[in-house]
């Protein structure tokens, strides 16, 4: 509207202006306000902003052109020539956000200085730097002598992802909270997860059969999630087979994986109060590729049988081919991924499938811990905000109003 | 017999010893399976010692001395300190460097690039202009999906009265997804097999002497030696 | 001495979970070389800990060969080809050869000639597995199992030839604009563009609030298993 | 018939195995040739080449080694056919050393079934290190500069083929085979700059991105796929390999549904004999 307004008033007093001294041919290009240089918000420190208000003399064939120089005085070297319709504050949302102000004003981003404008390899800018402005209207140009300077430096918070940061502090109390109301009463009601509670019936049908139980933790490393929640129900699953005096395999995909499993299953057995029971060797390294791995797995299955077979952690496409040879030996299979293109294979070939988020509430739910379990009520909670955001958010953008778009803007 | 027909037998036999195991497991499938194994563990050892050993630690260790990379040396050593049980302990550290980094990393790119993303994705605007009905019937029909697929998987709720009723909703949305996407990728599946029986048929024919058809002959003879053989020890193990 | 022993890891968890939790958020230069760095580290750490593993595979086919376990004899055969790449891609990996696919190093040759037939085969063998996992699961047992058999049909009649041939015999009329019945190739995009998106949506936001919850307890120590504490 | 559905019910799993591989190998050698409507994107490749004057000239980039051969083989030889047929010369080449021989014999085979000449009809660069820089040097200093030799090692600025057509800007249509992103090349250091006209194939798993190149404009239209291939088979009305996996295909999906349907059938009926 602001726009407008003042476009309007423009026309009116050129027209009234300019009737009788139509004759004049020459361009009245004012030098555009507010003309500022400041370090480039939310970055490494590896460029300039330069900003100037947009004006009247924005028009199809006049162009602002950039002047740049080490020293207040120095000389003036000429970087770009940008038309005057383009270059906006509003096109980088990264450094200036969303305000629709930021239409009326120009932005240029200057990450070098150039010794003419067809310089090739130009030095990356690093101290501080004067520009000066100039306008033209592609034959004469007139030159703005304000003068301002700027020097490039890293800035140690990046406002564009204040959302992000909000957000992260709102499911951490949320989730804090409820693990430390747990402390206070532990009889937290938790749903029935059939798959995790198949495990002991599991466990135990595989001592009466003599046979091992096989388990896989998937086919990423250690740090990520899936591995680690992975991992930590191998922990519970084999405090429950030393219970039963039986034997568990984990042929590993990654060694530093095997490493922690080999800890957390010697653990296991002594806290069972079976340590001489723990055969290191049960938990070894195959490879690293996945068809090798997959084809060396399909052996173990087929020549030991396992009666139970576990797979947790991320998969790909070899889900399918170990899980249906496991089906073959007539072995009782429970999966848990959050790899989503697995789970259709997963649940065409288990008889328990834990889906996605089940992978990571199994260890809490095993572990019947007052605090490990409060973990799932406020992860519960969390689920509720989202879906409120999600129905009020579109009724909201429906509407027209672009507030909650722009609220999970990311960068 | 350039190294091309060669290639093409030992082609043509590996990829017979690996469909092998259709049938069920034989000592062919076995040989595949340890012979794919030492070649992808000999492969892994060469990546290891060219760009983790000398070109990740030796090269900018003592070449550009970057002392820095001590600190991961210690830590990847440390893992060795699991052959010595009073020490062991030691290896604990790296596990908890490991896990933290990965833990700490993950936090806020799961919700800008998960949460924040599916968020944005969801709630454009039904009725942008020109949106025909079928398109904002098929926005509201999104959102029902989501929410209560995200219902059913609440944890502290009993799925009873009106939550097992979304529960149900959330549950026939996941399987219509799964059933369809198991079938869109059964193309994908079928042209890998497509892709192998071109190449068994080329190693068929005369150019390769027929590799496919003498080896698969060879194998089935071989198959069926083996069986009676086991049979005959079998039996005579039985009443031995 | 034994508190020390289960406080250190924890620590260490702590401060290297918080900082990499606050590093994004901070564009600034020191910070950024960190992460880069910290991903040198990991090939360095990567590299090592793989000699564990090649100490255990190695360990448990030298033991099956000493006790003459059954089949000890594929443990030679793993060996042999292990020990075959080994010396090829150390001593004589430019020697070239020629084939009629282009030149080729006897390091490529034998990638070509052994590594791609194996793992395709492998992968090929998904075709089988498709097939009779979908033979025996697509039972309409359930309300649930029939969805997902119904689904998964339409799906696979859609995406050939064949099906849309048979699928064009349907007469179609025109109702407002709408072809009724709609052509396969819609249904199937509606499936997919509709009811997939939306359970995956529904399944990838649980996973990452699943993830968050548990990368939280691992900073806060809550989460002590893959120390081997099972507590 | 109960038993049948009894048997039919808990069907050994290498039964099910036989049928595939059956309803894969028989119709790659005896193909069906069933019936296969054309997409607008592969008809728009296909329309580019059959518009061109005659003896125009086309550039076919085959950015691919055996991995996807399936896919992107078959789509070379029907490209090729189309173009000896309309009598355009065509000049080959790759990036990718693990596929050169490929290229090199798809161009052989075809021109040796048009009987076409070495030299003047077409023309085989196979591959040289350098990536863009060798399309940035076709443009500027000329085809015969970036490729002194061709892939047999015989000169290659006395080459009749080359006379006219001497660097990139003279060249009607490009066709990118890509198995990977080298696209991107031939777009940024090509088609950017000299202008010529683009259209492609890629594989499956690529297909549903490369529609976007479709709508930026890199691309006047691609082939995605086995299937792609096969619609330009049967556009040249010339089925081969592309035509028969698509049957194959076809014959496959139609196995499995019929043995679900049958499955289903013999559960229902055992189910119902049993608690009668």
């Amino acid at each position: 509207m602001h726009n407008m307004f003042k476009f309007f008033v423009l026309v009116t007093v050129i027209l009234f202006v300019s009737s009788p001294i139509m004759a004049q041919d020459k361009p009245s290009l004012t030098p555009p306000e507010g003309f500022t240089a400041l370090d480039t918000p939310n970055d490494i420190g590896n460029s300039i902003s330069l900003l100037w208000q947009a004006s009247a003399n924005d028009k199809e064939g006049i162009s602002y052109i950039i002047y740049a120089s080490p020293l207040e005085d120095g000389p003036w070297l000429e970087q770009d020539r940008v038309l005057s319709t383009l270059g906006f504050k509003s096109d980088a949302p990264q450094y200036f956000g969303l305000s629709e102000e930021n239409e009326t004003w120009h932005f240029y981003e200057v990450t070098s200085i150039k010794k003419d404008p067809t310089d090739k390899n130009p030095l990356p800018i690093t101290a501080t730097t004067y520009f000066k402005l100039a306008i033209s209207n592609g034959t004469d140009v007139i030159e703005f002598h304000s003068i301002v300077s700027a020097a490039p430096e890293g800035n140690w918070f990046d406002t564009s992802k204040l959302n992000v940061l909000i957000f992260v502090s709102i499911f951490s109390i949320l989730i804090l909270y409820f693990i430390s109301l747990a402390r206070k009463n532990p009889n937290l009601f938790i749903r029935h997860i059939p798959g995790l509670d198949a495990i002991e019936e599991t466990i135990g049908r595989a001592t009466e059969m003599g046979r091992p139980i096989l388990y896989l933790n998937g086919l990423l490393d250690m740090s990520s999630l899936s591995t680690i929640a992975s991992t930590s129900i191998l922990g519970k699953v084999a405090r429950k087979v030393a219970n039963y005096d039986s034997q568990i395999m984990v042929p590993c995909y990654d060694p530093i994986v095997m490493s922690v499993c080999q800890e957390v299953v010697k653990e296991a057995y002594a806290e069972a109060g079976r340590p001489d029971a723990f055969k290191e060797d049960n938990i070894f390294f195959i490879t690293n590729d996945q068809f090798a791995y997959a084809a060396a797995v399909d052996g173990i299955i087929m020549r030991h049988k396992p009666a139970a077979n576990l797979f947790m952690g991320y998969y790909y496409a070899e889900s399918l081919l170990i899980a249906e040879t496991g089906v073959a030996t007539g072995a009782m299979q429970i999966a848990g991924t959050d790899a989503i293109t697995q789970l259709p294979f997963f649940i065409t070939t288990c008889d328990y499938t834990l889906m996605g988020e089940e992978l990571y509430a199994a260890s809490a739910y095993l572990s019947r811990e007052p605090l490990q379990l409060g973990s799932l009520k406020g992860q519960d909670y969390s689920k509720g905000f989202i879906i409120l955001v999600l129905i009020i958010g579109t009724i909201a953008s429906t509407a027209g109003s672009a507030f909650f778009i722009n609220l999970f803007r990311t960068f | 017999m350039d190294s091309t027909i060669l290639g093409g037998w030992i082609a043509a036999g590996l990829t017979l010893f690996m469909f092998s195991s259709l049938y069920k497991d034989n000592p062919f499938y076995r040989f595949g399976e340890h012979l794919y194994l030492g070649l992808s563990v000999g492969y892994i050892i060469l990546k290891v010692i060219y760009a983790n050993i000398i070109g990740g630690l030796y090269k900018p260790l003592f070449e550009d001395h970057q002392y820095m990379l001590l600190i991961p040396t210690i830590l990847g050593l440390s893992l060795y300190t699991r052959f010595f049980p009073k020490i062991a302990w030691i290896s604990r550290i790296t596990f908890a460097f490991i896990v933290g980094y990965g833990s700490g990393l993950t936090i806020p790119r799961i919700i800008a690039g998960g949460i924040f993303q599916q968020i944005e994705k969801i709630i454009t605007p039904l009725g942008k202009t020109g949106a025909t009905w079928w398109e904002v019937f098929s926005g509201i029909v999104i959102i029902i999906g989501v929410a209560s697929v995200l219902i059913y998987f609440f944890f502290s709720v009993e799925h009873k009265g009106i939550i097992n009723k979304i529960s149900r909703v959330g549950i026939y949305f996941v399987m219509i997804a799964f059933g369809a996407s198991f079938g869109y990728t059964v193309m994908a599946r079928m042209s890998l097999l497509i892709g192998r029986s071109y190449d068994l048929i080329e190693f068929a024919t005369p150019k390769y002497y027929y590799a496919t058809i003498v080896l698969l002959v060879l194998m089935v003879l071989i198959l069926i030696l083996y069986e009676s053989m086991r049979k005959k020890e079998e039996g005579s193990e039985a009443n031995a | 001495m034994d508190q020390f022993k289960k406080l250190a890891p924890l620590i260490v968890a702590f401060v290297m979970g918080v900082f990499f939790g606050l590093q994004y958020y901070i564009p600034h230069p020191f910070t950024d070389d960190l992460l880069t760095g910290m991903s040198k580290w990991f090939i360095v750490i990567g590299g090592i800990a793989m000699g564990l593993g090649i100490v255990s595979l190695f360990y448990s086919h030298i033991y099956k060969i000493k006790r003459r376990a059954p089949a000890w004899g594929f443990s030679f055969v793993m060996f042999i080809a292990l020990f075959t790449m080994l010396g090829v891609g150390i001593y004589c990996a430019n020697a070239e050869v020629i084939t009629e696919t282009g030149k080729q190093t006897i390091y490529g040759w034998l990638y070509q000639s052994f590594m791609v037939p194996l793992q395709s085969t492998m992968f090929s063998i998904l075709a089988f597995y498709v097939a009779s996992a979908a033979f025996r699961a697509f039972r309409a047992k359930t309300k649930e199992a029939t969805l997902l058999l119904i689904a998964a049909i339409i799906v696979m009649f859609a995406r050939v030839p064949m099906g849309e041939a048979i699928y064009a015999q349907i007469p179609t009329f025109q109702v407002g604009g709408m072809t009724i019945p709609p052509t396969i190739g819609n249904i199937t995009g509606w499936i997919m563009k509709t009811i997939n998106m939306a359970a995956q949506g529904g399944i990838s936001l649980g996973i990452c609030l699943g993830v968050i919850a548990m990368s939280l307890k691992i900073i806060f120590g809550i989460e002590k298993s893959y120390m081997g504490s099972t507590k | 018939m109960s038993g049948f559905l009894k048997k039919m019910s808990d069907l050994d799993k290498r039964v099910i195995f036989v049928l595939i591989s059956l309803a894969v190998i028989i119709p790659l050698l005896y193909p069906l040739f069933i019936e296969i409507n054309v997409n607008p994107e592969v008809k728009a490749v296909y329309d580019t080449i059959e518009n061109l004057p005659n003896g125009s000239t086309v550039f076919l980039a085959m950015d691919f080694d055996p991995s996807s051969k399936p896919e992107l083989y078959p789509m070379a030889e029907a490209v090729l056919r189309h173009c000896f047929r309309k009598n355009h010369k065509v000049i080959g080449m790759t990036f990718w050393v693990t596929g050169v021989g490929l290229g090199e014999k798809a161009l052989t085979d075809i021109a040796k079934e048009y009987n076409k000449e070495y030299g003047t009809d077409y023309l085989y660069l196979g591959w040289k290190a350098g990536g863009y820089a060798l399309v940035i040097q076709m443009g500027e200093e000329g085809i015969a500069a970036a490729f002194p030799v061709d892939h047999y090692g015989r000169e290659t600025a006395s080459m009749p083929i080359l006379q006219k057509i001497t660097h990139l800007k003279n060249i009607d249509y490009l066709v990118e085979l890509a198995a990977g992103a080298s696209i991107g090349t031939w777009y940024y250091y090509g088609k950017m700059k000299y202008k010529f006209k683009m259209g492609g194939g890629c594989t499956g798993v690529m297909a549903a991105s490369w529609y976007n190149l479709l709508k930026i404009d890199w691309i006047n239209g691609f082939m995605g796929g086995l299937r792609g291939a096969a619609e330009y088979e049967k556009l040249i009305d010339k089925k081969s390999k592309a035509t028969r996996g698509m049957d194959a295909q076809s014959v496959s999906h139609m196995l499995i549904i019929a043995m679900i349907i049958l499955g289903n059938i013999a559960y229902f009926a055992n189910r119902a004999k049993g608690n009668k």
